[in-house]
């Protein structure tokens, strides 16, 4: 599997260093390179050859502050790993610092953490598929449509969390502060109104010939490689691995509701794309039962310490399954009120691994969709 | 069974419906026309933080007991505080520089959840915009402080919260007060204490 | 022309329209943005430009990728150091008149990132910075405001005399000098020339 | 614990070169883990990911801990002699412990839904003995993330395919996560300093000596 | 006033009463004739070829402020928001405020850039898609320039501007501009052939090269109200949605702008162009996408023909004006609308799907004569439909077969267990 990329980047390498090549920088700024990130291209006509990516430009040492600060300083710092998904990241390291300190959550928690969870899935997919259609060159429409649904989502996290983007939401033991009055009706509203976008947004882009022709059989990335390369969420879905945390961790409540899994065949942008379109349509059924059946509690456990909170020594790796992928935090601890080490484990960059043997052939065109269909976010790259 | 081209034209229905929708039908009109149209920002919407004060005097008002735990709690540094002093170069409960660097703020309301004297609050002000940086974005304790009513108009529903809970405060430290008053009155067999 | 007789002659219905004033009208509607995304913050310029708050109502909504067509560069995110000389480069090749609006905590003052060892401290170390919008990061409301605030700044400039914009005035260069990176650091750590902070008393 | 030291068992099985040592964890997550020899991690990885019983498929995480060397005081007890006497008296010897870099691998599987089985593998030391062989060869995951270990904590990797720096420059020295790594000063203009920061301030304030 | 009408000065000296009718219709005429009647008669041949040529240009300068407005409003509504709607009137001045900034912005020209060729090239682009603007008649009797050969005119002169596009790549000396460059010139080559292919049924039809003929050919009304334009038979529906695909694409108009395609290659060939000369090139492609809708409205929607006869009254040119307008909206739409191709996919679809399509057309235009001279009852349908399934079922299955042999269609997902 490993063996495979290798000998196809060796061909074309092997292909000679004749005229007739162009080597491009694409990036760091780039209309389509999603933020900071490079990519070394040499293009033989249009043709891709070689493809270096070029990370760092917005590392900006989130793990060095994070050691620095205490646990409970790093969470709004995650909020800024993943600018789309902030509450996924929240859940994650929440969820990481639980494990460690071997908290539990008290239900209400647990069902406002899957509620915003999924509205953070909804609008981080419908986003994505602008960006990629914004990559594809269509005039932004698109993404005009998923920015209008994304208001919507974020008007919900305002009225919740008290901010847009960086929400800082989750507590270890909960969540900060439970939903307002009429919070839940409203989500529901908004959860009832989306089914009506994903269709417009089928009918837009789902079977326009273009869409297909820019699409399907563009970025494969095998079953096997995918999984050696350690890709996930909806890219190693794609390559058909029916591969999904929510499912094989069963973590929160997980459990307790009645989704499925879509997996692609082919493993090309098409089929990244149409799956994020069919789990969209699985985190609405997610969403409409878990606002029906949402009990009524405290949301966090009034034991657990806001300051001076430090759990004892050792460590913990919590992971969940985020709109981009796997993402983990690994924590030690040496029983002080900073952490002795964090890591976070970024789908963005782990995905991107394999980028070069997606793209190898491919026109270049081609190379902006296979970025847009991967779904990165540079703050998560790069952290 | 489709025919090639149906989807383009599909597509193009799709534009067009929203290019007649955007006159017609209001959910396909969103746009609100900042300045002169504003959202209503909900309760608990944040920006920056600012300090109640009681009373009519901002400066003498002030809950702030100048005990540094945002200060040190502030993930990013940006609250700097030095507390007051009496004429006897004690410190006094109370900020004599309470500064706020907002631009480095992160808007993440730390300080405010770990403040126990509920004298930081969060802002819904977002028009900070400047063009000296440094003058402009460092904000002192006589642009901090706000009334208290300005508070219950922002956070009406966490503010009827956070006041009873201070007037039970107080009430329990008055009662323990005279209860530690009357305790100390020769002939009383009353326990002290404010429990 | 003195303003209170101008006003006084649009109150009769007479229109003056001096050089100053088209040309300051010109520039301060058509502020056609870098699209230039940094970090978080790229987002919300995304988002003020996308239906819900629309900057294509300033005529600000042509994000032009190069930086040769562009008129303002929205410093929009954290700037790391690894970037710096990429964002003055960027800088250097729009021509002039060039405005620069630093969008964001990170861009102001590195923000909540600033004890990082790969974050500039601020983008004013290294480029004239019209306009600080903070906020982490700040709504797209408050990107409208700073907006507002560049065309208002733009109408008020005058093209004469020792208050004319940067660009009219000669030996100020349209090009700074890029910094390098270093084995541990950024060469240099600012440019003096643009950046010339106070001190702050602070008992350490 | 019991399940990873049946694992511990079945790989010593098959490689009975490859001596694994079990690491218990103290915290609540109850996540322990297996030390490996560096010299036979490539191997273990692959009888992980292609051992049928365990198909350990999917590396999902590798990092870098740095540990430094750190001072431990044992208590002994010797024999002194004590006015004529020999008694035993319990007395603190330091020691020091060298420090060393740490590798740790979070293996998971796709085929069976099992995980995280925790590796880690130890340089020798913090400065000269930093090499551990390279997993990318078994899991092409680890291409990147190693190479940000060998960025950020100047762990080498033998064998990588490509080893660069990953986030920081060409050409800048030092690795910016070990714990001893000083932070370039660039406090010029800090209005709100704290601890070390307001020292490092203050010095520059004194250096550029304007009001 | 008078019924008859007003007096107006018809012309140098004619001074005569006329109605509003024919005032409109005829004002610019008269009012060219009265303003080179002025001249000594030395300068009168010259006057008679600037006059018009000064108009045409104000006219669609004009446009091409107002359209890229329009633009900007209309995809802003497609979006579900208002576009400019603050500068001037409504937003109507923000392309004055646009004009004026680019006219005073700093032209940088790179180091490394051959300067003549990168001054030259904006200049390339405009001059002859100006020119074309000459032989497409506006109204009756309205036309800068009728040659007798007028669309070999157009689009001799229209392909000119690609070669622009590569001076302007070339010379930047940027890689971005260069693969726009090569993209450009690879775009000509393919479209104008498909384009010439689709205007040669016209021709074909019509007996004429000339513009102002071919407009004369499409006068008049079936049964008294549909209008005889080539857009009503078959081949001329064929042949115009065939048309509209190259001009787009000849127009380097979405979904067909690779050659700037600014997700990909930053801005093409105008990567490196700034200030006023980046407005030139705008400019150039407004007009190049004005010449290529005139000349559909020309060929294939009856020109300044009006769409019924009690509509006659209007003016003729307003009638044309209109036509247009309905054509940059539609330009507009499909670039709200529709995702870019890619190189190859826009070669393939230009010489595997447009061109044999093309050849059939003018197959189906043949056969279409040929037909004229059935006369049993409803045979005027039958002839239609006939002559539509022949160009329109091989569109669909031709295109099916391309599509299929890619394996690009629908798919059906199924879900893990």
């Amino acid at each position: 599997m490993i063996d495979r990329g290798g000998s196809r980047r060796d061909e074309c390498e092997a292909g000679g260093e004749d005229a007739g090549r162009l080597e491009v920088s694409m990036g760091p700024q780039h209309p389509s390179t999603h933020g900071v990130f490079r990519m070394d291209v040499v293009l033989e006509g249009e043709t891709v050859v070689r493809l270096k990516p070029v990370f760092g430009y917005l590392h900006r040492n989130h793990e060095k502050i994070a050691e620095q600060t205490t646990y409970l300083g790093s969470m709004p710092y995650t909020d800024r790993l993943d600018y789309f998904c902030s509450l996924t990241s929240n859940w994650a390291y929440a969820l990481a610092v639980e494990k460690l300190a071997g908290l539990a959550v008290p239900e209400r928690a647990e069902y406002l953490r899957v509620i915003t969870a999924e509205l953070t899935r909804l609008q981080n997919h419908a986003c994505q598929m602008g960006f990629m259609l914004q990559d594809l060159g269509a005039m932004g429409t698109p993404m005009m449509y998923a920015f209008r649904e994304r208001e919507k989502i974020l008007d919900l996290f305002e009225s919740l969390t008290g901010s847009r983007m960086m929400c800082n939401y989750m507590r270890f033991g909960g969540c900060r502060a439970d939903a307002p009055a009429g919070w839940i009706e409203a989500a529901r509203g908004v959860v009832g109104d989306f089914p009506r976008f994903l269709d417009e947004y089928e009918a837009l882009l789902a079977t326009n010939e273009i869409v297909m022709a820019r699409t399907q059989g563009v970025g494969v990335l095998p079953r096997d490689l995918a999984i050696n390369a350690s890709a996930s969420g909806p890219v190693l879905r794609a390559s058909g691995v029916g591969y999904d945390i929510r499912k094989t961790d069963r973590y929160g409540v997980y459990d307790r509701f009645d989704f499925r899994v879509p997996v692609g065949d082919h493993g090309d942008c098409y089929d990244r794309f149409m799956l994020r379109l069919l789990e969209m349509r699985e985190s609405v059924k997610i969403l409409e039962a878990a606002l029906e059946q949402i009990p009524a509690g405290p949301v966090i456990d009034g034991k657990v310490k806001l300051r001076n909170f430090k759990p004892r020594a050792g460590e913990a790796y919590g992971r969940i399954e985020g709109p981009k992928g796997e993402i983990g935090f690994y924590l030690i601890s040496d029983g002080s009120a900073s952490p002795y080490r964090y890591r976070v484990r970024p789908p963005s960059l782990i995905n991107l691994t394999a980028l070069e043997e997606m793209c190898l052939g491919q026109k270049v065109a081609d190379v902006v969709v296979i970025l847009g269909s991967i779904d990165i976010v540079l703050g998560e790259v790069d952290r | 069974m489709s025919v090639e081209g149906a989807g383009l034209i599909r597509g193009f229905i799709e534009t067009g419906r929203n290019l007649v929708g955007s006159y017609v039908d209001p959910r396909r009109w969103v746009t609100v026309q900042y300045p002169e149209e504003r959202r209503a920002t909900p309760e608990n919407s944040r920006v920056y933080p600012f300090l109640v004060y009681d009373g009519a005097d901002p400066e003498e008002g002030l809950r702030c007991v100048s005990c540094k735990i945002c200060e040190k709690e502030c993930p990013p540094q940006c609250i700097y505080i030095v507390p007051a002093q009496d004429e006897r170069g004690r410190p006094r409960k109370h900020p004599a520089i309470f500064d706020i660097d907002i631009s480095v703020c992160m808007s993440c309301q730390i300080c405010v959840e770990v403040c126990p004297f509920d004298s930081i609050k969060m802002d819904q002000a977002y028009a900070w915009d400047r063009e000296d940086r440094f003058g402009g974005l460092l904000l002192h304790k006589a642009d901090l402080a706000r009334p208290n009513r300005y508070y219950r108009e922002l956070h009406p529903a966490e503010a009827r919260v956070v006041d009873e809970h201070l007037a039970r405060e107080r009430e329990l430290r008055e009662s323990g007060v005279r209860a530690a008053v009357r305790a100390s009155l020769p002939g009383s067999g009353e326990p002290g204490g404010g429990t | 022309m003195e303003s209170d007789l101008r006003s006084e002659l649009s109150r009769q219905g007479v229109m003056i329209v001096s050089l100053e004033a088209l040309y300051n009208w010109g520039r301060s509607n058509s502020l056609w943005p870098l699209g230039f995304g940094l970090a978080c913050c790229a987002i919300e310029m995304m988002a003020a430009s996308m239906a819900r708050f629309d900057l294509a109502r300033f005529g600000a909504e042509v994000f032009r990728p190069s930086p040769r067509q562009a008129d303002l560069m929205i410093v929009a995110g954290t700037v790391t150091k690894k970037m710096a000389p990429q964002v003055v480069r960027l800088y250097n090749q729009m021509p002039e008149p060039k405005y620069v609006m630093a969008m964001g905590a990170c861009a102001i003052s590195g923000g909540p990132f600033k004890q990082g060892y790969n974050v500039l401290k601020g983008i004013d170390r290294y480029l004239p910075v019209d306009v600080h919008v903070p906020g982490c990061p700040p709504r797209p409301e408050a990107l409208i405001e700073g907006l507002m605030a560049l065309q208002r700044r733009i109408m008020r400039q005058r093209l004469t005399g020792p208050e004319r914009p940067r660009h009219l005035q000669a030996g100020e260069a349209s090009e700074l000098p890029v910094p390098t990176l270093g084995a541990r650091d950024i060469e240099p750590p600012y440019h003096a020339a643009v950046w010339r902070p106070p001190r702050v008393a602070r008992a350490s | 614990m019991e399940r990873l030291a049946s694992i511990q068992a079945r790989i010593e099985a098959a490689l009975p070169e490859a001596k694994l040592a079990l690491a218990a964890n103290p915290g609540a997550s109850g996540q322990h883990s297996l030390v490996v020899e560096a010299a036979h991690l490539e191997a273990v990885a692959r009888r992980l990911r292609d051992d049928p019983e365990l198909q350990f498929d999917y590396l999902s995480n590798v990092t870098g801990v740095d540990w430094l060397d750190r001072v431990e005081t044992d208590k002994v007890r010797v024999k002194r002699e004590y006015q004529g006497e020999e008694i035993e008296v319990e007395e603190s010897v330091e020691r020091r412990v060298p420090g060393y870099l740490e590798v740790v691998y979070h293996l998971y599987s796709v085929a069976r839904g099992t995980g995280p089985l925790v590796l880690r593998v130890r340089t020798g030391n913090r400065t000269d003995r930093v090499d551990v062989p390279s997993l990318a060869n078994v899991f092409r995951g680890a291409e990147l993330q190693e190479r940000e270990v060998y960025d950020l904590f100047g762990v080498v990797f033998t064998g990588h395919p490509d080893l660069r720096r990953l986030l920081m420059w060409e050409g800048f020295s030092g690795h910016p996560m070990r714990k001893d790594y000083v932070e370039p000063d660039d406090y010029e203009y800090e209005p709100t300093p704290h601890g070390e920061v307001a020292a490092k301030a203050s010095r520059r304030y004194a250096k550029r000596g304007q009001p | 006033m008078n019924m008859e009408g007003i007096l107006a000065l018809t012309g140098w000296g004619g001074l005569r009463w006329v109605g509003p009718v024919e005032l409109f219709e005829r004002g610019p005429v008269w009012l060219r004739d009265w303003a080179v009647g002025w001249l000594p008669e030395g300068a009168k041949v010259w006057a008679e070829g600037l006059i018009p040529a000064v108009a045409v240009l104000a006219v669609f300068g004009l446009l091409f402020g107002l359209a890229t407005v329009a633009e900007r409003k209309l995809l802003g509504r497609i979006q579900n928001r208002p576009g400019p709607n603050r500068v001037g009137p409504y937003g109507w001045l923000q392309f004055a405020a646009d004009g004026v900034k680019m006219l005073t912005k700093e032209d940088v020209v790179p180091r490394s850039a051959d300067r003549v060729l990168h001054f030259l090239a904006p200049i390339v682009m405009l001059a002859p898609v100006a020119l074309s603007l000459a032989v497409i008649p506006y109204g009756r009797d309205l036309v800068a320039a009728d040659p007798r050969c007028g669309l070999l005119f157009f689009f001799a002169v229209g392909s000119a501007a690609e070669v622009a596009a590569f001076m302007a790549g070339w010379s930047s000396r940027n890689k971005y501009s260069l693969l726009g460059a090569m993209r450009a010139i690879a775009q000509m080559i393919s479209y104008e052939l498909p384009l010439v292919l689709s205007a040669l049924t016209v021709v074909m039809m019509a007996g004429s090269l000339s513009l102002v003929e071919i407009v004369e050919a499409q006068s008049g009304y079936w049964w008294g109200v549909i209008p005889r334009w080539h857009v009503m038979t078959p081949w001329g529906l064929a042949g115009l949605l065939l048309f509209m695909a190259a001009a787009a694409a000849a127009s380097n108009r979405a979904p067909f702008d690779l050659p700037e395609g600014e997700s990909e290659i930053i801005g093409g060939f105008m990567t490196e162009y700034s200030g006023f000369k980046y407005a030139i090139f705008f400019m150039g492609e407004y007009f190049g996408m004005f010449a290529v809708s005139g000349l559909a409205v020309t060929l294939f929607l009856g020109g300044w023909q009006a769409p019924l006869a009690v509509l006659e009254a209007a003016p003729s040119y307003g009638w044309f004006f209109l036509k247009l307008g309905v054509m940059i909206a539609w330009f507009i739409w499909v670039r709200g609308t529709l995702p870019r191709l890619r190189v190859d996919h826009l070669l393939n679809f230009g010489w595997k799907y447009l061109l044999p399509l093309g050849a059939l057309n003018l197959l189906v235009a043949m056969v279409w004569r040929g037909l004229g001279g059935w006369a049993f009852p409803g045979a005027g349908a039958v002839r239609w439909l006939a002559c539509l399934a022949m160009i329109g079922l091989p569109a669909i299955l031709w295109g099916r077969l391309l599509m299929r042999s890619r394996g690009w269609g629908p798919r059906v997902y199924r879900y893990a267990s």
